[in-house]
């Protein structure tokens, strides 16, 4: 039985899972790249070993060292996290031929669920309804997919067949537009995952994303624990998720989550993993694809249920029986998580890079904050954008999206952009605090502009803020050409004001 | 000292006088404006009234980041807007663009030529950095009269990928 | 019914209730002296008003000033937090004089409470036990002290009468030793309250300090929320509390908290309140006195019971009846909270001042950390030395010292000394993890000595730290020396260096 | 270059050799060693092993504040050690020693007089600050030579109280 856990990641999700083996009097050990060596995964683990440089490629995925490293230093199991390597059965494969424990699915289901067309069919035979399509076909011809398309109708999506993250997927709305969209869908899921098959599904309008989260141990007992409402996404990237989602009610819960119970059990399914469902207007719900890993968004499960799933996932990898059945599973208050990205939510969203110059993170009752970084560390180009997930619990919906609220106000991140702002806007928004949106909400009815009515007010108090700026940065200047010369507290406003305009 | 804070259609009249107070749109107010920590975070006490933004210098002067709200001003006072009053405002509208690399990365794409015409929100250049492929657009009709950059090209921060006229 | 609260203290508790207002819905008002300008209670307020200088007493306990100025900002109510004007029933008087709601009992209640002798005979009448002394018998003169000791018995302890938080407190072992101490007690009190007055109390050895939280609406219900264990302190002064107390047993649980009710319905108590209780040995429990506000230690019950305490201390306020019955409350899990303060714990806990250059707190599942401060904020010798206050839940008292353990070894707190490295040795010390401690153990049988067994490998590590600190410094100054001017990379050094050298 | 640091009793030999490589007491380890964000934080990795430590120089030498354990050394280079060794390491407890103020303040009472004979932690001073007395003991035995303080004084940081010979 291992005692000593390597984790094979960085960022908010290594610091997550070693907190975990911390909590279970186990040792860690973290694994970095050039990039990460005053990451906090390096810091707060027992022991640290370097992969290679920055890029990924050369780090985090090679799997080959992260092996040898674990078997250098007597790590009795692997935690893959999410991204990198989780859902690559290859290296889950060589971590059981290795002799060491892989924290999470068992390759053969990895394997299953990660061709998706195979798992449409797995699913699908065991009486799983999926979402219309060509994912069953094969690996299909531009030509094909041209011909099958009316017969599933537009709007559909094109989707990659190793994909996954909204890499290689795109919109069809007519036949015409099809043959441009493929050829770039292509490029992407080539670029992405070194594999440019592609396949079509329809697409469901008004759709919900809603996820189950399912728990499955090694004595064969599977359970869920309750769904995930991950509607709100912007080019099919999760932003906000909660836990449990404002359209569900209890006949439907307890009828969506046998199915993903099923849908595990049809692959033999071992440790955490999460089904995601599309659901219509009418309460039909399909099958999307199965993640065979811990998901990103797995703490308002945990506040909600309070099961702490990373801990029962380390259990279930010891050997472990599942400490619950599903009737000890309760929904208790909400939660809701928003993914606070280094990204300009005014500019296109587009990333942000640069060196943490301040961190003050909200705090207090209900909060919880998991990340990876502090003042002083530096956002790189080399990873995803995601500084920190920001997750409030409250007894109603209504306690904790006033809760979120202060929470992100009080939030305050700089040295890079941040989304913070765009989350405000979604608490402030009427549809989402009525619970009235679908997967297309943030791209199609959201806009960041400020409502008429609170805007003139603000629009003052920020005047008078630019212009006391703009009078001190004034003022400054022209005492330093005067004086001739820069004293302590000039030189400190100047270079202040400098590095803020680079 | 009297400024004038603009931001879309709108303007406002601010004055600096003495004893921390200010007159805002001909209104006399208390205010109490501090830094925090030696960071571009600043508190506002207007009347009692208590505020706190980032404040950060933009393109166009100065951006405030007010309770999820972003503003972006033009500040000027009396002598700077009698001056640009004088020679017109519409610069911006003509003269040469400049298209830079907000972030490093890799050039996935250029779907433009040289001496194509454009319109405002068209797609200059696709980069690719932190794992996401990011549009960058015209801000602007006009044409495009240089690119320096072509797919594959790994680009700077800053550096400039192509030229608008 | 009010909508606007002014809030009037400072520091975590002052950001606690607003927290509390904010999610309520509720504007807040905030005061502050003039050390306080950008303290995170003023940053957060919607309003924020200047009372003063820096001393207490011509800010934070001017009365009228913040009467006058809850009644100019329209505020409908005021919250007192804890200390400062917290326990001054005049205040309370002059609150509701006013026409505003005061946050916490009535000012009868107070008055009876804050009294130690008429606390005692109240609630004597009323069938609660009480510690054998001469509470009861009004100011005495020295000599008749001196005549009733032996009866009493010795050890013994004076306590001031208008006394709280261990000031003006003394033990006494012998009849010899008392006339000493009655001198630099009756000092002592006389300097903190402005009342010499003190009174004498049999020293329950071996004691417990358990405290029973209760809520009282103004319909007349009380319940309780179980208890908080607060024995380790260090010269009276709580260090450390957790809920449920390892002491506890389900049948004394009851029995406690029905003569807490009792003791608070004597006293036709309002709102939230703590009773104190000594408990020895054998389980005999005795009254030690009522906290007629908010405590510091509250969060620990609110983590196990799921109740938010100030929330709830709002709703009665608004005349609202308690949405619990006794029935309802349940004790799920275990929570610890250790108080983090700026003092030294190498060098007799002496407070430490100073600008925080840098806080990380800890974060991720169960964590939570109530704060005031931030990095840049300064620690004033005005006010009391809490920085925060890290509170810990976990399913089992286990699992909460485990996360305990590791969140304070994520804390980092730079600028002025902690006391984290105490509390760091509190979460290893073997009495504390069997729960096998009392109110002297801090004091008699707890030592900062790091055990034998470990010490080793850590010392060896620590050798090499300093000596690779040591040769940077002396490396970076040969440089300077040798170059004759100072390049940035240098001059950043030996400016950390110097500033860590003040 | 060869250190000897030394805590309480037991002293370290550590020779700092290159490649990232030290030699701890005869052991030949790797080392990457590392400041966080310009504070006095260091994190180390020690063949593998990640440590991380508060360093602070002190009146000894160098402070280590390590997993909640204070370690105080002296860190000293070959010749510094053999010139101390000559001059005789006593002299801490001979001359003159000045008690400071630890924080701003308030005497509360001075509970010793001029020329008095004091032992080592017998009390010096009280002092009331942040809400709490303290008591500033005597670091070791010696005479009272000079207050310079009374009752009721309001003192700076680092101010003299009292010298002890």
């Amino acid at each position: 039985m291992f005692n000593k856990v390597l984790v094979a990641n960085r960022g908010e999700i290594a610091v997550r899972i070693m907190r975990a083996c911390r909590e279970l009097g186990m040792n860690t050990v973290a694994v970095y790249s050039e990039a990460d060596r005053t990451a906090l995964h390096v810091r707060q683990a027992d022991e640290a070993y370097l992969l290679g440089p920055a890029a990924a490629r050369d780090s985090y995925l090679r799997g080959d060292k992260i092996i040898e490293i674990a078997q250098r230093s007597g790590a009795g199991a692997i935690h893959p996290g999410y991204g990198f390597l989780a859902e690559r059965d290859d290296f889950a494969q060589a971590v059981e031929d290795a002799g060491l424990g892989f924290i999470g699915p068992r390759p053969s289901a990895i394997a299953a669920m990660g061709d998706k067309a195979v798992a449409r069919a797995t699913v699908t035979a065991a009486g799983v309804p999926v979402v219309p399509g060509t994912e069953g076909e094969g690996d299909l011809r531009d030509e094909d997919l041209l011909d099958l398309a009316p017969a599933i109708g537009f709007p559909l999506l094109i989707k990659a067949t190793a994909g996954g993250g909204g890499k290689g997927m795109r919109e069809v709305r007519s036949l015409e537009d099809m043959p441009a969209l493929l050829e770039s869908a292509r490029r992407e899921a080539e670029a992405a995952f070194g594999d440019g098959n592609v396949y079509l599904e329809k697409l469901i309008e008004g759709a919900r994303h809603i996820e189950f989260q399912i728990l499955a141990d090694s004595q064969g007992n599977v359970i869920h624990l309750g769904e995930r409402e991950c509607s709100l996404q912007r080019r099919h990237q999760k932003l906000l998720e909660e836990a449990p989602s404002p359209f569900m009610n209890e006949e439907l819960r307890v009828k969506m989550g046998e199915v993903a119970c099923k849908a595990a059990q049809a692959v033999d399914y071992l440790n955490a993993g999460t089904i995601e469902f599309l659901v219509d207007k009418d309460e039909n719900f399909y099958f999307l694809e199965m993640n065979t890993r811990l998901q990103v968004e797995h703490p308002v499960t945990e506040l909600v249920t309070g099961i702490d799933i990373v801990k029962e996932q380390i259990r279930i990898a010891r050997g472990r029986k599942l400490r619950y059945t599903q009737d000890d599973i309760h929904l208790n208050g909400w939660a809701i998580e928003c993914r606070i990205n280094a990204e300009d939510p005014y500019a296109n969203f587009v990333p942000s890079t640069g060196v943490l110059n301040s961190v003050i993170p909200p705090s207090g009752p209900g909060v919880r904050v998991d990340t990876g970084v502090y003042a002083g560390f530096e956002i790189s180009p080399y990873y995803d954008s995601l500084i920190s997930k920001l997750i409030c619990w409250g007894e109603t919906r209504g306690e904790t999206i006033l809760r979120m609220r202060r929470a992100l106000e009080e939030y305050r991140i700089l040295g890079v952009k941040t989304n913070i702002p765009f989350h405000q806007n979604i608490m402030d928004s009427h549809r989402f605090i009525a619970g009235s949106f679908d997967t297309r909400f943030v791209e199609e009815r959201f806009s960041m502009d400020t409502p008429e009515d609170e805007k003139e007010h603000l629009m003052t108090i920020a005047a008078v803020m630019a212009t006391l700026v703009a009078h001190r940065q004034g003022q400054q200047a022209a005492q330093i050409v005067r004086r001739g010369k820069r004293d302590t507290s000039n030189w400190k406003w100047v270079s202040r004001w400098e590095r803020m305009n680079r | 000292m009297k400024y004038i804070a603009s931001v879309d259609d709108q303007s406002f009249e601010i004055e600096i006088l003495q004893n921390n107070q200010l007159m805002v749109d001909g209104e006399v107010v208390q205010a109490d404006f501090q830094s925090v920590s030696d960071q571009p975070v600043y508190t506002l006490l207007l009347n009692g009234e208590s505020f706190e933004a980032l404040v950060y210098p933009s393109e166009q002067g100065v951006q405030v980041l007010l309770r999820g709200r972003l503003f972006d001003f033009t500040v000027e006072d009396e002598r700077q807007r009698r001056l640009r009053q004088s020679t017109g405002g519409a610069a911006m509208q003509s003269g040469e663009y400049q298209l830079r690399a907000p972030m490093p990365g890799l050039i996935v794409v250029v779907p433009v030529k040289e001496g194509q015409e454009i319109k405002s929100g068209d797609d200059l250049i696709i980069l690719e950095s932190m794992k996401m492929q990011n549009e960058l657009k015209a801000p602007r009709d006009g044409t495009v009269s240089r690119i320096r950059v072509k797919s594959g090209d790994n680009v700077d921060q800053n550096q400039v990928l192509l030229t608008l006229t």
